[in-house]
């Protein structure tokens, strides 16, 4: 099948898809998730260069091309998307519009191929509204908060896309193309600077929005935390790669390193790129102390979304061959980390109808495989080894030091340990500790809900131990934007990755970790075996007290006993009264909306008299112009 | 097999040597002190006893935790070199960052299972513990990076080898203290003890530990600072031969030691706000020098 | 006592007090118990607004159990002492807990170790013993040896006096 | 009393060097540890250190008298202690009673609710007679004469029936712990 057949076809099934979810949700969710898995076999199936059209619009050719970038970040998206449809299965029966979320999220995924497919600018814009629509329609599904938060969702992306459309428009005036490629070629013998750098910011403005970059980084915390909860593992996990696919197109595809080869700024790296990469570390230091304070579980994830973008950018914006992989890498591990925790988010919310971390505790104990997948999703999430996220965070920072960029490694390495803060506050509050009594009952997810989990997390440790597979495409990308097309950074002949400052092997350190583990069971073993101490005792038997060091009290309730409000206290305490842009945003809102009213008040007054002032000066000035 | 031998002797000479070394720090402590202090060997003996002892456990997750933490303070023992090519066990793998992160494995687990045992006082420990990590890495991460730019390695062998002619210390001295201090903290000593305060929070993470997994997680804690301070004296002493080595291992050990034996201990915010006042300045002062080629 | 204090006794004279000085900054005012918080009440309006103790004696030769409220004044730092008696054998009062909240302990102190009903305080939960069961333990007709004998059992000792002897003749180390 | 096991006797040589007490300070015994601790007497150079919470430690001193609140306090402690795990009381109070021998609050003797390894006469004990105690103490615990912890286990029920005449319930419920 042609790849414009496939998209068609894909946005036509999916309004079919509306009139069979309304007769059975069930069998609607199940045929999406059929299709996903037959779109997962139809992409590995294809072949990079196959091209495809389709049609004309203003002149213009559509055209789709298939290249190691689109078979990457399809591939992602997919993953993601599958799980999310399985998780579906089940998890649609709490919500309240199914036939609508089963439709919109295969428009969605229609849209998202095809921005991936897109070979020029129009066609990427196409898909990416179809993408960004359909998504903007789920949004408000969720509680009531979430109207607002669709519309925030829809300014946002809009501002972005239009300076995009904007950028394409003048792209295609001074060049006379649409082609990526092409302006890519004129791009690189255009002389004049400051137009070059016009188009490249404009372009790059639309995956700044999407992805949740410092000045536009607004809308995820609404969006994220408001959205239905399966849903957020989507949008962090795939609608959010959009932004990073399109900030990939525009600093690679379009080769900055060389379009703005006259204006360097630091060590190589252009002042258009440095500037995307200061937005990004921006985004790691507000997001990383924002997620750090919340107390709204997917809220937490959302703030970690705006910080992994800005990873994200900063690998790529360095337009180093280790930093480019690492920055593209990121994609993957971010995408599966954060789609398992807003899955296993989910199911507790499923389960406990809350989603304040406060008001949890001990889930461990009644859901022990939601909890096994958020540890590992939170591993990677964090870039400890063995999981995959590690590898990544290792090249970025590589690249980093490589380039003596000293600033911008801090505030890397600032967000990374600044992960294993905000990551361990909702393990600790809401699977550890102890289980609050109005929990008694709760029980573990089905199998349709854990099972995406549990592959996801398995992808991502694979990954992270034989990380040679999703690696290939990347390099086979890089030689395509020919960053540094003959150093080989994975050698999987020897099992090693290679950084500019020294190697590593996955293999073994996994082996390593493996080795550790035995040994240490092995001592574990030797010695006397343990007595059991049962936290749930009070739950169990009424007037049980807690068999916990309580200073030689007696509890009785575990509620009492379980620490989660404002987790990091000392730290918090710190930047209380930190400057907001959002609170910027939203007196610049409150200006507006005075100015209209004042603008009303004039023009709409309640007195007959005024609006015959007006429409006769209005009849005046028409006549008066006239003549 | 000869990198598994050497691996296998990593972890025997870091177990005895830092738990024999830690005897020998409360025995300084306790001269420093006028006291006359437990022989060498106490240490030995509470691991051993504790180990024997009959413990409680608090669920699976605690178990896991505990397992998880030694494993991964293991696999990172086995990593780290000891002085020179000849005793690095894994050439190709002992990267820097590497053994940074895998070190987190298992601070992960011991805060996991820690937090797992269902005891707020833990908790408390662990978002201490947590909060003191995001101080003292930054400043010795942003002096590790710019000896890596230096030396244009982060291979820890490598770094070494190429410290025959000077030591990292005299080339770059400002970088060498601000690491010794970020030392202090990584170890846990006196003014840095705020994770673990016995006073005030019940000993942190540790409240709910009995008897093997209070030996277990000290033996964990044991490979911990054999890596910290391995580190340390890798990439800033010059390693040397395996007596070489020793001889800086227990300098270092000493003076930190000795430092923490007159010092009384921070609340978490002042922590935080020292870290990330002078020694983060002098770290990026330290950069700027090595940028600018100011180097001695 | 002080010139404000004795101005203060002057105003309290039309509830017939009996007033004995204890010492420069002390007295004590006995009155009848239905006057109680009327006196109270003036002395807090009087600056007397520290309720520092409220206690209870045992008179169990006069069948009395006797009140006592100390008041402390923050302005001067003078103390009034008011006490009354009531009926041991019926041992009821009302609660000043309106006046001071803090009462409220107070009294259930009171009612746990002397048996007083205090009407209007509801809240007579038991505040340091747990478990009792036996008559309220401050009254001076509880004894406590007897519950004690009773409860905890003590440690029996035999006299060996062949061994006491030998010790005092040094003949073994005791 | 049974043979012990050479791993037994390997383990009683080690947790006689290393002992990690839990100073239950009830009374007024607990003002004499201090100067035990600190540099005049060193009570470190035996292994003996403080430790904050029960899990960790193997003895727990009871220095003082104890009333029957307290001791429901010291029972669930003491049940949360792992075994092996002694017991040290300080004291005449914690022998017979002491000066509070008619008191209506106060137990008279310890070891009648739980096992006690070694007492401390003196009211109070000198440091110096602590340290005595101490050695002693470790010296059973060497023999394996320190059995108290599996007295406690054979005859839990005649001690849980002691605890429960005295105290009525070893757990109370009431405003404070709920």
């Amino acid at each position: 099948m042609a790849m414009s057949t496939l998209l068609v076809s894909l946005v036509a099934t999916s309004v079919v898809m509306y009139f069979i979810s309304k007769a059975s949700w069930k069998i609607g969710a199940i045929l999406n998730f059929l299709i996903g898995i037959f779109l997962i076999s139809y992409v590995f199936a294809l072949s990079t260069g196959t091209t495809s059209e389709l049609g004309t619009l203003f002149g213009q050719k559509l055209q789709l091309i298939w290249t190691n970038a689109s078979y990457y970040f399809s591939l992602v998206s997919l993953l993601v998307i599958v799980s999310v449809m399985l998780f579906a299965i089940k998890w649609l029966d709490s919500q309240k519009y199914p036939a609508a979320f089963n439709m919109f999220l295969l428009m969605m995924t229609a849209g998202s191929l095809g921005v991936f497919m897109a070979a020029d600018l129009i066609t990427l814009y196409i898909f990416w509204e179809i993408a960004v629509l359909s998504s903007m329609l789920i949004v408000p599904m969720g509680k009531k908060e979430s109207r607002k938060a669709a519309v925030v969702y829809a300014v946002m992306s809009a501002s972005g896309t239009y300076m995009y459309l904007y950028g394409a428009f003048l792209a295609f005036q001074r060049y006379g193309t649409l082609n990526i490629s092409e302006i890519a070629k004129h791009m690189v013998s255009d002389p004049s600077t400051g137009i070059k750098a016009t188009i490249f910011l404009l372009l790059a403005s639309a995956g700044i929005a999407k992805s949740g970059i410092f000045p536009l980084h607004t809308w995820l915390r609404i969006a994220h935390g408001n959205a239905p909860d399966a849903f957020s593992a989507v949008l962090s996990g795939q609608l959010v790669k959009l932004g990073s696919y399109v900030l990939m197109v525009s600093v690679a595809a379009l080769p900055s390193l060389k379009i703005f080869s006259n204006i360097p700024f630091y060590s190589g790296i252009p002042a258009t790129n440095y500037f995307l990469i200061a937005l990004g570390a921006t985004s790691i230091i507000i997001g990383t102390l924002m997620a750090i304070k919340q107390d709204d579980m997917k809220m937490l994830i959302a703030f970690s979304s705006v910080a992994n973008g800005g990873y994200i950018l900063i690998g790529i914006g360095t337009m180093d061959p280790i930093g480019f992989e690492g920055g593209v890498l990121h994609v993957f591990n971010h995408a599966l980390a954060a789609a398992v925790i807003f899955m296993a988010f989910a199911s507790v919310v499923y389960r406990t109808h809350t989603k304040k971390i406060s008001e949890l505790g001990g889930l461990i104990h009644k859901m022990p495989i939601t909890f096994l997948a958020y540890l590992f999703a939170i591993i990677s999430l964090a870039g400890i080894p063995p999981m995959s996220g590690f590898i990544s965070k290792w090249m970025i920072y590589q690249a980093l030091v490589r380039k003596g960029m000293f600033i911008t490694a801090f505030i890397a390495f600032f967000g990374s340990i600044g992960s294993f803060l905000y990551v361990f506050r909702p393990l600790a509050g809401v699977f550890l500790g102890q289980l609050p009594k109005k929990y008694k009952d709760v029980k573990e997810v089905s199998p349709i809900m854990w099972l995406p989990m549990v592959i996801l997390v398995t992808i991502s440790l694979i990954i992270g131990i034989w990380p040679f597979p999703i690696l290939k495409p990347i390099e086979g990308m890089r030689m395509d934007f020919g960053i540094a097309p003959t150093m080989k950074i994975a050698d999987s002949s020897h099992w090693l990755i290679k950084g500019f400052a020294g190697n590593w092997n996955p293999v073994l350190v996994f082996n390593l970790f493996l080795i550790g583990f035995v040994i240490a069971y092995i001592l574990y073993t030797l010695f006397p075996r343990p007595k059991k101490v049962d936290l749930l005792a009070p739950h169990k038997k009424e007037g049980a007290p807690i068999n916990i060091y309580t200073g030689g009290e007696f509890i009785y309730n575990p509620d009492l006993y379980q620490y989660n409000t404002k987790f990091y206290a000392g730290f918090e305490r710190m930047y209380e009264k930190h400057p907001s842009w959002e609170k910027l945003l939203e007196m610049l809102a409150k200006f507006f909306y005075d100015l209209g009213e004042w603008v009303h008040g004039w023009f709409f007054r309640p007195s007959p008299s005024a609006y015959t002032f007006w429409v006769t000066l209005t009849i005046l000035i028409v006549f008066w112009v006239r003549w | 097999m000869v990198a598994a031998y050497k691996a296998l002797f990593n972890l025997v000479l870091g177990f005895f040597l830092v738990l024999s070394l830690e005897g020998v720090g409360r025995k300084i402590t306790a001269r420093v002190q006028r006291r006359i202090g437990p022989p060498w060997y106490q240490n030995f003996i509470d691991v051993f006893k504790a180990l024997s002892k009959h413990p409680f456990s608090n669920g699976w997750v605690f178990d896991f935790g505990v397992l998880m933490a030694l494993g991964g303070a293991m696999a990172t023992a086995m990593i780290v070199p000891m002085g020179s090519t000849t005793w690095t066990p894994f050439p190709n793998s002992d990267n820097f960052f590497v053994i940074m992160y895998l070190f987190a494995v298992g601070a992960l687990g011991m805060a996991m299972g820690m937090v797992g045992s269902g005891n707020p006082w833990a908790s408390i420990g662990v978002s201490r513990a947590l909060t003191q990590m995001l101080g003292y890495e930054l400043p010795y991460l942003i002096v590790i990076s710019s000896t890596i730019f230096y030396y244009k390695t982060a291979s820890i062998h490598k770094l070494v080898e190429l410290q025959k002619n000077g030591w990292n210390l005299l080339v770059m001295p400002l970088g060498g203290i601000i690491a010794f201090i970020s030392l202090m903290g990584m170890l846990g000593k006196k003014p840095f003890d705020i994770s673990t305060a016995p006073a005030e929070i019940a000993s942190g993470p540790m409240t709910e530990l009995s008897g093997k997994y209070l030996g277990l997680l000290h033996i964990m804690h044991v490979f911990a600072m054999f890596v910290e301070v391995s580190l340390f004296v890798d990439v800033f002493l010059g390693g040397g031969n395996l007596g070489w080595y020793l001889v800086k291992f227990i300098v270092v050990w000493v003076l930190a030691v000795l430092i923490s034996s007159v010092l009384p201990r921070f609340r978490i915010e002042q922590m935080l706000k020292f870290y990330w006042g002078v020694p983060l300045g002098l770290a990026f002062l330290n950069a700027l020098f090595v940028l600018l080629g100011w180097t001695l | 006592m002080t010139s404000s204090m004795s101005n203060l006794v002057k105003i309290l004279e039309g509830f017939n007090p009996f007033v004995e000085e204890i010492d420069e900054k002390e007295v004590k005012i006995t009155i009848s118990s239905d006057k109680v918080v009327a006196v109270l009440e003036t002395l807090k309006s009087n600056g007397y607004s520290h309720l520092s103790l409220m206690t209870c004696i045992d008179w169990i030769d006069d069948n009395q159990l006797e009140l006592v409220y100390i008041l402390f004044s923050w302005k001067n730092g003078g103390k009034f002492l008011v006490s009354t008696r009531i009926d041991r054998n019926d041992p009821k009062f009302v609660t000043v807990k309106e006046l001071w909240p803090v009462a409220r302990f107070y009294e259930r102190e009171i009612h746990e170790f002397f048996g007083v009903e205090f009407e209007g305080n509801d809240d007579m939960k038991p505040l340091f013993l747990e478990l009792w069961d036996e008559k309220p333990p401050l009254r001076k007709d509880f004894d406590p040896r007897d519950y004690s004998r009773k409860k905890f059992p003590d440690r029996k000792y035999e006299k060996d006096v062949i061994k006491e002897a030998k010790i005092f003749r040094g003949e073994i180390n005791g | 009393m049974k043979e012990r096991t050479i791993w037994e006797q390997i383990a009683d040589s080690f947790r006689s060097r290393s002992i990690w007490m839990l100073h239950y300070c009830t009374g007024c015994g607990a003002m004499e540890l201090p100067p035990t601790m600190t540099a005049r007497f060193d009570m470190e150079r035996f292994g003996i250190t403080p430790m904050a919470t029960p899990r960790q430690a193997d003895i727990m001193l009871i220095t003082g008298y104890l009333n029957t609140k307290t001791l429901r306090r010291v029972i669930y402690t003491y049940e949360q202690m792992a075994d092996p795990k002694y017991v040290v009381g300080f004291g005449s109070c914690t022998i017979n009673g002491g000066i509070y021998f008619d008191s209506y609050s106060t137990i008279n003797r310890l070891d009648y609710y739980i096992p006690v390894d070694v007492y401390i006469a003196g009211c109070m004990p000198r440091p110096e007679a602590i340290l005595e105690a101490f050695n002693y103490l470790m010296e059973k615990i060497r023999k394996g004469e320190a059995d108290g912890w599996k007295r406690y286990k054979e005859n839990y029920d005649w001690y849980k029936q002691n605890q429960i005449r005295s105290l009525g319930e070893v757990y109370v419920h009431d405003e404070f712990h709920e």
